[in-house]
């Protein structure tokens, strides 16, 4: 009743949470079988950096939300300056985009459609 | 655009003498809607344009005894409800169905013979009250869209 | 005397002359202009296409009795246009008024905090 | 009450529009009294929006037609014997039940939540008379059969949302989008009104059924379909023409946002009924098809990628509502290219482009709705200077958490649903196709996890307000729409065979039907 199929598969979102809850069961019952000499809170559960002192971090080390991504919005540079180039916030342009696309359009549909 | 702005004497006195007449006209196209080309909106218009040479020739004093935007506002909402009560009031048989048209009794309700006529005035069932309707709503709604104008146009002196 | 497609021509010269303001004038208020400009240019096109040669206007009351009668129909298409037409000015004339009062400008080049 | 029934379809325009109408009179008795008002309206609109589908779906899907003022004669016999329908008639068929559906649902949260969001705003009045007419004018346009009451309620929306995207206009940007927006709706329009002007002129009829069937697919009828696909494609935000999307729901309220989706949405509606009904059987299905396909497809990745730019909450979750019209489109453009050779598969992008609408509509909603509860909170909507609102605001977190993942399309939530769908049957037709969906929702996600860890997580920045959790009012009408976006997901199949199959068939299969219901008459 829940499932819907599109002729080349099928998607049954209860069979798939059932699914996952039965993984998440299984991984639960595996890992209550570790080993009793694990003990939270001691230094067993330290990062362990081969002996020397974890370094202390300073207080406000939240990467910013536009920091985020810097990276890939750093490699597609030559497209993003290009697409915010043409997201000009000036009323003629987006006027010209529309002319535009019907000029397109329209020799579009009147010659060939 | 100080609130004492005026016009010269001559623009003064041409339209203490025109505006009634302007109004009177409006309200007349807005009565004969169902018979002659005018309607609701072409008389509220010319109504409202009354106000608006008010307005230019005496400046926002010209206006201000005798339109109170508050009222004016009710009136519009009282003109838009009024139109669609009488939409709702076929709701019987189908919504906007002119129910008055055709039935004697009613006051607007003779029956209209196809073809060329001469124009009785009592015909058209709910037509001329839809036409009131709409002609009080555009009277009211352009007066105060051109005051609001005036008054969004001067920096100092927001209402 | 038949105008032939006058009326068809100045419509359509009403509208390019319409977008021409809205593609290259920087005023915020000749941009209204120009778009009212394009509205009355359809305006035109829709009463003429609804022109019947020696035709009279569509009204019964007194109507010479043997003569063909225009469409009445784009007359009233019209009609709502214009109203629709007022209402879209007055909207965007406030609208400048505030970003005049906001930005000191109307110049639709210095008008442009949106981007990107 | 019953003897109303059959005028479900009327009513379902003049509820609001009167409630549009008293808002402002009802105001004058105090806030209070003027919120109840608004909220009853609302729900009396979606109680008669479910009666419509109820009574919809139990007639075996032939289109109901209600003529506005006429109970019987809709053709009166002209001198010349050409019979033409001459009055504005409503059609619905299961499309347009299915968009009814949409729009009372998202209008209901929205309007709901802004009672308590707009509640220290001056101005109450106004906002409720336009919303109800923004609402009226959504309603009407998913409901009309008349193509020039289709223009009118077009130009209704425009000039409503406008009023509601400057509302506030004591900000600096409020106004400038705004007035951008309301000359890209009137040039719309226009355009969309000379189309019309043409149709009329050619075929002499104004009813959308007339002229699906008097269309030949004249020089005439191709410039009116340009017109008619541009002005209409512009106002649903496609690519080429979006430009004044991120402006508009960026500005505007946070409720107001998730009622402008919906209205791109039913403009894309009206572009569905153009080419499917009005331009069925001469519209060159293969072409229109690549042409919506490409456009889709620039739609989704420029939305997507662009998001990720941004530094201000709402355009950063307005370019994700740009790029899930592109889902639409690509179900659709995909259906129009594969359903005359493989009919099966077809249906299928068909079927998941128009379930998408209802998941966008409730995600993006849901999305906008939580997003003003964070910036109301925070103060501010630069994502620099926002964060660590989860600490304080925990329900509206994991609220934004389900909006995200669903609009991702991640699978239990219901974007996946309609997108498994669109992924199998646009694969169906190229592979790329899908390809290019799933990286952008992988893309979308991504974007999502930018916004979330901006907004809430890490320390509040010094200075800055507690923020609070959002008041009750607020989080109800967010609660539901969740609600609706894990049952939509959790239980697709049900929905799908209810609501979205006939919705497709409808469409594409229910173009005779539709116009026999009107020229069928005599």
């Amino acid at each position: 009743m829940s499932g819907i199929s599109s002729g080349f598969g099928t998607w049954n979102p209860i069979a798939w949470g059932l699914l996952i809850l039965g993984i998440a069961v299984l991984a639960l019952v595996l890992r209550s079988t570790g080993r009793r000499s694990y003990k939270k809170g001691t230094d067993q559960t330290k990062a362990f950096l081969s002996g020397n002192e974890e370094p202390s971090t300073p207080g406000d080390l939240h990467v910013r939300g536009g920091h985020l991504y810097w990276g890939m919005l750093d490699g597609l540079d030559a497209y993003y300056r290009r697409v915010r180039g043409l997201h000009t916030g000036v009323i003629n342009d987006y006027v010209a985009w529309f002319v535009g696309a019907l000029a397109f359009l329209g020799v579009l549909f009147v010659w060939v459609g | 655009m100080n609130s004492d702005y005026r016009m010269s004497v001559v623009v003064r006195t041409i339209t203490r003498l025109t505006y009634g007449l302007i109004i009177v006209f409006g309200f007349y196209v807005i009565m004969h809607g169902h018979l002659t080309p005018g309607g609701g909106f072409q008389g509220g218009a010319v109504v409202s344009s009354a106000f608006a040479l008010l307005l230019v020739a005496f400046g926002s004093a010209g206006l201000k005894g005798r339109v109170n935007r508050h009222w004016f506002q009710t009136l519009e909402e009282v003109g838009a409800i009024f139109f669609l009560a009488l939409g709702l009031f076929g709701i019987g048989t189908a919504f906007f169905f002119n129910l008055f048209a055709n039935n004697p009794g009613v006051p607007f309700g003779q029956s209209v013979p196809f073809g060329p006529n001469s124009g009785a005035v009592s015909t058209a069932g709910t037509l001329p009250w839809m036409n009131w309707a709409v002609g009080l709503k555009v009277l009211t709604g352009l007066t105060s869209v051109v005051i609001a104008m005036l008054i969004g146009g001067r920096k100092e002196e927001r209402e | 005397m038949s105008l032939g497609n006058l009326p068809f021509i100045a419509s359509a010269m009403l509208v390019i002359l319409g977008i021409y303001t809205l593609l290259f004038k920087r005023n915020l208020v000749k941009l209204v202009v120009g778009g009212s400009l394009i509205e009355t240019g359809v305006n035109l096109f829709l009463v003429t296409f609804g022109y019947r040669t020696a035709g009279v206007a569509p009204i019964y009351t007194y109507a010479p009795a043997a003569k063909r009668m225009v469409l009445p129909t784009p007359q009233a298409l019209t009609l709502t246009s214009i109203v629709i037409g007022m209402a879209t000015t007055a909207l965007l004339l406030s609208f400048a008024i505030h970003v005049y009062r906001h930005h000191g400008t109307l110049d639709a080049r210095k008008v442009k905090e949106l981007k990107g | 009450m019953t003897a109303l029934v059959p005028h479900v379809p009327a009513l379902l325009i003049a509820v609001p529009l009167l409630g549009a109408f008293l808002a402002p009179i009802v105001g004058k008795l105090g806030r209070t009294t003027r919120n109840g008002f608004v909220a009853l309206v609302l729900l009396v609109t979606a109680a008669l929006a479910a009666l419509l589908a109820v009574r919809f779906l139990g007639s075996n899907g032939s289109p109901i037609l209600y003529v506005m003022g006429g109970p019987d004669g809709f053709a009166v016999p002209l001198p010349s014997g050409m019979a033409t329908p001459i009055r504005i008639m409503f059609e619905i068929d299961a499309m347009n039940v299915f968009m009814v559906l949409i729009t009372a649902l998202v209008t209901l949260c929205a309007g709901l939540f802004s009672f308590r969001y707009l509640r220290d705003r001056s101005g109450g009045d106004l906002f409720y008379a336009l919303f109800l007419l923004l609402t009226t004018a959504i309603l009407g346009l998913e409901v009309t059969g008349d193509l020039f009451n289709f223009f009118v309620f077009l130009e209704i929306t425009s000039i409503a949302a406008c009023g509601l995207i400057g509302f506030q206009a004591w900000q600096k940007r409020a106004p400038e989008a705004a007035y951008k927006v309301m000359t890209m709706y009137t040039l719309a329009g226009i355009f969309v009104l000379l189309a019309i002007g043409l149709l009329y002129a050619e075929h002499g009829g104004l009813n959308m059924a007339y002229l699906a069937s008097a269309i030949r697919g004249s020089v005439v009828d191709q410039v009116a379909l340009t017109f008619l696909f541009v002005g209409l494609g512009m106002k649903a935000a496609a690519v080429p023409l979006h430009m004044w999307a991120p402006d508009a729901y960026g500005e505007a309220p946070a409720p107001v946002s998730a009622v402008l989706v919906v209205n791109s949405q039913a403009s894309l509606y009206g572009l569905f009924r153009v080419m499917f009904t009005i331009y069925g059987g001469v519209a060159n299905a293969v072409l229109l098809g690549w042409l919506i396909v490409a456009l889709a497809l620039v739609t989704i990745f420029v939305g997507v990628t662009v998001a990720l730019l941004q530094n201000d909450l709402k355009r950063l979750i307005a370019y994700g509502a740009l790029s899930q019209i592109g889902y639409m489109l690509l179900g659709v453009g995909v259906a129009l290219v594969t359903i005359p050779t493989k009919p099966d598969f077809g249906f299928v992008a068909l079927q998941g482009g128009i379930f998408h609408m209802i998941n966008d509509a409730a995600c993006i909603g849901l999305l906008f709705l939580t997003a003003g509860a964070a910036i109301r909170a925070a103060g501010t909507r630069d994502l620099n200077r926002m964060g660590g609102l989860a600490h304080t605001m925990r329900l509206t977190s994991v609220l934004f958490i389900v909006g995200a993942l669903a609009l991702a399309g991640i699978p239990p939530f219901n974007g996946f649903a309609s997108k498994f769908l669109i992924y199998e049957g646009s694969f169906q037709l190229n592979p790329f196709l899908a390809v290019v969906a799933v990286l952008s929702s992988i893309l979308l996600l991504a974007v999502f996890l930018k916004a979330f860890q901006a907004v809430f997580l890490g320390p509040r920045p010094e200075g800055a307000s507690v923020g609070g959790e959002a008041p009750l009012g607020m989080l109800v009408p967010m609660v539901v729409l969740a609600a609706v976006v894990i049952g939509f997901g959790l239980f697709p199949g049900f929905f799908v065979e209810r609501i979205v199959t006939p919705a497709a068939r409808a469409l594409w299969y229910g173009r005779d039907a539709y116009i026999h219901a009107v020229l069928g008459g005599f």
